[in-house]
């Protein structure tokens, strides 16, 4: 079996639209087989990606876009997450210490638990950056 | 997101229903800090939370913090089976208090 | 208030993606303050229009590419839908007489029930086709 | 969709549970031409539809179809509302029997 696109689905850098991409990834990994639990996770870690491409990236810009695409290669779900912002200093992306205890830094730390791998990066044409989340799920 | 706040015998609920994320969390925020403010206990009810994404903990973090430095009782009540997994996931189910019940809050309060 | 973008999602032209799209645009109707009904018939519009992208556009040929979008125009919702099969025959887009009872041709009767306004063409490239459906919501 | 198949006395009925689409409305309409190859009366419980399209409503209109020519008993039991509301565009509210339950028919039919 080769790569099979689920879907690609572009919305606009807004809080208020998390709640469709959470429905959306749900329902997708449902139907490719995934339990509930597994789906609820994979719904927090690209939650929390997508958050901190709003925050972070388009920095509470809500002009910029999203892309976020769910691929199935062969029993590895494949997520990649497109911003259109300028390019993120990558070295600043990492997870508070948990023992550290204080209010936020913990988005990063949910998506490394949740996934097998990541991979960031800024895109190609000097703008924008991606994230790409894989996870075995058979 | 729906907030419902209730006063107790010495303590004031707050009760978050729906899905407390980035859109929401602000409000869900406000609603905790002007209970401490006005210098009362504080439980919050999780039992109707659909969902709850790091801003929404990053409040209860903030909430537990700042009840400890004013000497306020702070306790979550009723964690869904939703938030939980996301407690647990910032290994924080073993550094919030957490009741089953205000019932069972209650009895150990007293 | 001027256009605002709710989300354009991309997905094969299969069957089995149908239920995808149909968690979107009911979690996304309902996020514009759709009432459950309501949500529920824009739900069942939208299906009968995809299906028929699959079944008479592409004629099974899943390898084709539907693109969703969902457009909030100041209270009047509007979808858009397009693929990128050979031009149709407009003319034969119609639905059976209902009193002419017999299976099949139902989806484009749903479709005109439920939206306000609907309206066919061909891509300016000269391959793919559009529909376009609008309903007032508030 | 699962699909569940019963016999009652003189009669079979097919249980569609889930949302009877595109993706398996052939499997469904299968189901229901293999009772009426059988020569047998036909219900179709719809109570655990949550959606039906218009290929999952062409198959009932198929079933309708052929029964009548087969002089067969026809009819739809526990309609769901999502189910109805399809009928309703459909106009075949009104074609099709509907009975609120199996018992409803069995006393119908008597
Ligand atoms: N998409 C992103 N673009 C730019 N910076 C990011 C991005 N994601 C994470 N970061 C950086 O990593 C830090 C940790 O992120 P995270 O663990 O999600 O916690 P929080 O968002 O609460 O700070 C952020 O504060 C930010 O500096
Ligand atoms: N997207 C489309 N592309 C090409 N032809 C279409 C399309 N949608 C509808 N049609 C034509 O209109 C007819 C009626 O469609 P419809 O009412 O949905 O019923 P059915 O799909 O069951 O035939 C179809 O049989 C087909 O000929």
């Amino acid at each position: 079996m080769s790569i099979e696109t689920l879907f690609e689905i572009r919305f606009p850098a807004k809080a208020e639209r998390l709640c469709l991409v959470r429905a959306l990834v749900k329902r997708t990994a449902e139907l490719v087989g995934c339990c509930s639990d597994l789906s609820d996770k994979l719904v927090i870690a690209v939650n929390e990606a997508c958050m901190n491409v709003i925050q972070h990236a388009y920095r509470g810009d809500d002009l910029g876009e999203i892309v976020l695409q769910m691929l199935n290669n062969d029993g590895k779900l494949r997520f990649r997450i497109v911003d259109y912002a300028n390019p993120i200093d990558l070295d600043s992306v990492k997870p508070r210490d948990l023992d550290d205890l204080r209010p936020g830094g913990l988005g990063t730390h949910f998506i490394d638990e949740i996934m097998d791998e990541c991979d960031r990066g800024h895109l190609e044409e000097g703008i924008g950056n991606y994230l790409e989340m894989t996870k075995k799920i058979s | 997101m729906n907030i419902n706040t209730l006063e107790g015998e010495g303590y004031t609920i707050i009760g978050f229903e729906g899905d407390v994320d980035l859109s929401c969390s602000p409000d869900a925020r406000k609603s905790i800090l002007d209970v401490l403010q006005a210098d009362k206990n504080l439980l919050i009810d999780l039992a109707k939370v659909s969902y709850i994404d790091s801003s929404g903990v990053a409040s209860l973090v903030e909430a537990y913090q700042t009840a400890k430095k004013q000497s306020l009782k702070f306790g979550l009540v009723g964690v869904s089976e939703a938030a939980m997994s996301v407690l647990k996931l910032a290994r924080l189910d073993k550094v919030f208090p957490i009741h089953n019940s205000v019932e069972e809050y209650e009895q150990e309060d007293a």
